[in-house]
């Protein structure tokens, strides 16, 4: 039947070049669980986002609102699931998209999400740097300026993370499965010893008492979605997952949940446990860290060593993620075509890593070297990205029915889901501009500002490249060696 | 040929096994619509069904992702279930020798590391053919084709060697010593290994890219064995003859 | 020829298609010990699986009860998904009378009411391959096939008629009486009936019992269509000559 | 490779002659049902048999009992399903004991089971004759004697069932199906019609009142269980099903469950009908239908009527499961060779229905002529029945983990299954027994005759026949037809 096939089965792959279906999926599961980053995130954004909200005085309580947010994602899962399920996706939610919602909006899916983890990868760096000196200060280290050691070590773990990327996807993966592991670990031990040594003194009322109101609700669940974004990411290893259709829906299907449930221990635990510290610890932006340091300096440089080690694999994983969209948007001819070249070798994509990687860098180091807050800094890099996110989100939710009706297996839950979940991720990311905008943050602007250049962008290809916006879309197509063989036997 | 739809099942494998068979017959870019239509199911079912096959890559997505083809998971089962293909040609040529030959002669088929037995002597239908199929480590053709699969360990699990009579080799070194020798010697013998009293001796029929594809074998009492092997050079010689025939 | 256990699969469908490769492997006769051992998987697991398979009649108990074998409801997945075998001898003959024609000729074999294209011209592919394929009122194999299915209506899925081209016979009675024609004079044609612009004529190749096994297909611009027709009795000398070397 | 399996796959069926694989799941379960015969069941056994027991001031309630019994019977429907999903057995649980406890156990079980259908065929028999009888009666019609009539009906009623079941198997199991479904319908209506017009009379307190001792429990428990007798009968077409691993166990697994609900049902009715029902009506042989005739003859004629056909599939589908094991003996030659023939064209067991018919129909017919109470014999076959159904019923249980250890699939679940089931059954059966004897009831020692005497005609083909011995067990093999085609394609 080899001949039979011709229109159906491309001879060659729109996404040649990559290590193709050999990453079993532990290294994917980890993919999207670095990419969330649990261990970063409940120590860093529950008291980075809330300092106002953790006091319980005015703030609605922390389970609900994690608890809230979880449901959120998870109807996101929902959404994307069944397109992990049909397509062996390299770029992610802006091949869902461009399948679902033709390729202009694909454009705008795509760029919000290289947006999102551009912005993560970048405060994962400083929080890498942040976290690192810390651990030098408690391991007793004086240090006269913090900020030249920072920028070395965001140097050096940029390096790291470009090194361990280009070498290849399985080593980058087991690595950061590794890095995430041993931070999700030491947490969790720090955590438990730290209860018990502190049994006494802990006071659950507050944790699930309602003391706000609607409005700081809304607010709440905007940041703690961000908290949960990335948990999509193994939808650009498509082409390099053993069993794309098994390894890639199940990760999106349980990453939210496992993340959702330490999230609503730590959310718990830290309530108590910041319940009872000084607003200088609270304010701090390694709150946990100085918080246990003030018990034992050891136990927090361990804690600040499992952070940071959890903020460098989310660093590799976001940057693993953004490279693969930039690697087909450049095969399409949608972004600069060096980008779409593969390392011969390593077959990664490694020329979007070595373009990428430097300008994530510099930010971080930018920022540190002029004397920005970390924590300031942190909080807005996180809430920049989390609006990238949502913008995709929103699009390839939206796309669901419509990829689904295309390839002929239209379903009514599909566009039930596909109606329902954008309209709550639009008005979850409309509260936070509100709110951001009277506050006078820049935040929402800047996103805006990039969402309407991919507009105009995709409208400039639809008139005077209308050639490469037909080429969007590319994604691991089926091969004739995923076919029955139709050679003589034996 | 017959169209009607195959026995219906009920079990979901019995479901999966019927999206594969009409995949089959439509080939490939068969889609969800066509499957629903022609196996009378619900859609949901259809699509579970399908979606659990794409994963598990008994089929796959044409490239507009509409349609569907036989995936490279089912190449086993249908490589190891198809059953071999003799021509009348081949078969003529089987008959002809057979006529000048007092000895039984079979024609033996290797698939997925299995023996097949393609066309039978008529006159001696074959005793031990479930014990040949089992076990490749006691017979003529069986040796051929371990000796093929070069390390035989590794690739057959016969762990421990069964011993069917007090001839088989039961021992490892020994059977690796025998397969150095049948590769040299390019045919393979068995006496009294695979049933006390019978004695067989096997010639490679091999496939235009040189690889085994067949075995003619020779079977007769084990006290002739020295008058089997006097019909080598004509066995050969029919071996080389069937080989264009058969594949 | 690779022993390795073939991919696995995670699926309750996957467990059962794993199951009958292994017994396809091992042949009948295999236990359920067996097929535990091979797929590592619980007893409970195989045994559910096993019984499921049976109930369904993809797999028989032996006469012990004991030992399994492939089913009569597997026949028609095998039958339609195994790839036609046309051994170097057909091909020859194949490529020697192409050697000394003009236009492309095609081997087709017939599969359970399918067509599958056994060997294709090398110098001129096919293009309406997946159209001859699901829709064989419009190409000259095709009519081949339904004239011997006798009741076309009962026994192919084609309602109503796809219209591939402006020639296409979609009209039921015109269809009947052109295969009684077919039926008549032993040969099939289409003018751009399958592609505008193309035209072909098939003459069957039939079966030591007398049914139609293949066909032999002569493809052409449909301006040259007298032309191909010249090629008659050529072609109905090679269909000839290559039933005992397919069949 | 056809030559291949020659040691696997026999040429020749042991049961060639049956009409093979043509049965679809309704008959199948429709035997089942008949077998059971819940209409006739439900409006005869619990009153015929718990007259003392219905007026409630001694007895233990009738929905305990029931229960009792039918989770006893589903426990030997767990046992039987394995076997019936594994071999296609034609002489039931007489060729599961055969394959599980060897043949001459086997014997043990075939005669018992024989005589189980035997007697139930005669009960049936005996209430379709009594029915009728009091269908022309409630018609208006007057009869003097009704010996006579009930006779000549028992003879009508047996001619026709053995042409039913002659005719094909197809035809007599979609008649029973007809008949059983005709008079569950009429039970179901008619009871609803009597509760709705009488519900202000209705009490429904002594139906969920314990007042019973264990002692009348057990009894009842037996008696109750004789009510679910012939639910087993489809192993007996495992030759003629067209799925036979899928229709019966399906049928085995659910009949007992629908006839329990049923009862249940029934019972709860028939304890708040009958409670207020004058003596005369609950001693005698038509309990209900006198009970309806007093408020409507016509109503009460139909209900004859539906309980005369349900007892009339009851008889057919006794004997069709009786002459199929008679047949496989025949075949086997531990019976007589000549019950093995089969009908050539209605491929049914005709010589063993033939030979057994005349037997059956004889004793009811006695029974009558020489003027016995048709209750009293009722009482006395349905119970001598019940023994032998028991008996088969202990030993295919106990065959269970020895069958699935025989073809090497022996399971941990079947051993204690395998145990557990025949000793509540055996301590059912002792209880009965215990209490019949008490009762200077011969029913016991009748039974035990037989079983004794299949004993000594076990041990006498031991050693005088050990070759007719060896070949019992026949069922329906796999022939070449249900393997793989392995000819030429296409």
């Amino acid at each position: 039947m080899s001949a039979r096939g011709d229109r159906y089965i491309t001879a060659k792959s729109p996404v040649e070049g990559l290590r193709r279906r050999k990453l079993s999926f532990l290294p994917v599961f980890a993919q999207a669980v670095a990419n969330v980053a649990p261990a970063g995130a409940m120590s860093v954004i529950p008291a980075l986002i809330f300092p106002g909200l953790v006091f319980g005085t005015s703030g609605p309580n922390l389970l609900m609102t994690f608890g809230a947010a979880m449901a959120v994602i998870i109807l996101v899962s929902f959404c994307l699931r069944p397109m992990a399920q049909r397509m062996a996706a390299v770029s992610g939610l802006y091949s869902y998209t461009a399948k679902g919602l033709g390729p202009r909006t694909a454009i705008s899916a795509g760029w919000s999400a290289i947006f999102g983890y551009a912005l993560v990868a970048m405060a994962s760096l400083l929080a890498v740097g942040t976290y690192s000196v810390e651990l030098f200060i408690n391991l007793g280290l004086h240090l006269v300026d913090p900020r030249g050691p920072t920028a070395l070590v965001i140097l050096g773990a940029a390096a790291g993370a470009c090194l361990l990327m280009v070498r290849g996807i399985r080593l980058s993966a087991w690595s950061t499965l590794l890095m995430e592991s041993i931070s999700i670990a030491i947490l969790t031990v720090v955590l438990i010893v730290y209860f018990t040594f502190n049994a006494s003194s802990v006071n659950l009322d507050g944790v699930f008492a309602w003391q706000g109101d609607f409005d700081s609700l809304w607010i709440g669940i905007v940041v703690a979605v961000s908290a949960f974004v990335g948990f999509e990411s193994p939808t650009t290893l498509g082409g390099e997952a053993r069993k794309p259709f098994v390894s890639i829906p199940r990760a999106i299907t349980w990453t939210p949940i496992l993340a959702g449930v330490l999230y609503l221990i730590a959310a718990t635990a830290q309530d108590v446990a910041l319940d009872e510290a000084s607003p200088s610890i609270i304010t701090s932006s390694t709150p946990l860290s100085n918080l246990i340091s003030s018990t034992s300096p050891m136990v927090a440089a361990v804690l600040d060593f499992g952070i940071a080690a959890s903020w460098f694999a989310c660093a590799i994983a976001s940057v693993n993620a953004l490279s693969r969209i930039l690697f087909c948007m450049g095969r399409e001819g949608v972004a600069l075509r060096a980008v779409g070249r593969t390392h011969p070798s390593f077959r990664t994509p490694s020329t979007a890593i070595m373009m990428v990687m430097p300008a994530i860098a510099a930010v971080p180091i930018a920022v540190i070297l002029f004397g920005v807050s970390p924590g300031l800094a942190l909080t807005n890099l996180f809430t920049l990205g989390a609006y990238g996110y949502l913008g995709s989100y929103i699009l390839a939710s939206a796309s669901l029915p419509f990829f689904l009706r295309r390839i002929g297996e239209n379903t009514t839950v599909s566009w039930i889901l596909g109606s329902t979940t954008p309209l709550i991720l639009t008005f979850v990311l409309w509260a936070a501009a509100t709110v951001s905008v009277q506050a006078g943050n820049l935040q929402s602007l800047i996103y805006g500002a990039v969402f309407l250049a991919s507009i105009l962008y995709a409208t400039f290809l639809r008139y005077r490249r209308p050639g490469r916006l037909a080429s969007i879309g590319i994604y691991d197509e089926t091969r004739q060696s995923d076919l029955f063989h139709d050679r003589r036997i034996p | 040929m017959n169209y009607r739809p195959s026995y219906a099942g009920t079990g979901p494998a019995a479901t999966s096994l019927r999206i594969l068979e009409v995949v089959a017959r439509l080939g490939t870019g068969t889609t969800a619509k066509e499957i629903t239509e022609a196996l009378q199911i619900p859609q949901a079912t259809a699509y579970r069904a399908l979606n659990a096959l794409v994963a598990d890559e008994y089929l796959a997505r044409t490239s507009n992702l509409r349609g569907f083809a036989l995936g490279h998971a089912i190449t086993g089962l249908i490589t190891a279930a198809a059953p071999p293909a003799v021509s009348t040609a081949a078969r003529n040529v089987m008959e002809r020798f057979r006529s000048g030959n007092r000895f039984a002669v079979h024609l033996i088929m290797y698939r997925s590391a299995s023996l097949r037995i393609a066309d039978e002597d008529p006159d001696y239908p074959l005793h031990a053919a479930f014990e040949m199929l089992r076990y490749p480590h006691a017979s003529a053709a069986g040796k051929l084709m371990l000796a093929e699969l070069g390390d035989a360990s590794g690739s057959v699990p016969m762990r421990p060697l069964a011993k069917l009579t007090e001839h088989t080799i039961t021992d490892r070194g020994q059977l690796e010593a025998v397969l150095a020798e049948v590769r040299a010697t390019k045919q393979a013998s068995d006496v009294n290994e695979l049933e006390e009293g019978s004695a067989s001796l096997a010639f490679p029929i091999t496939m235009p890219d040189g690889s085994l594809g067949g075995a003619l074998c020779l079977f007769g009492p084990s006290a002739r064995f020295p008058t089997i092997c006097e019909q080598q050079e004509a066995a050969r010689e029919l071996a080389l003859r069937m080989a264009p025939l058969l594949f």
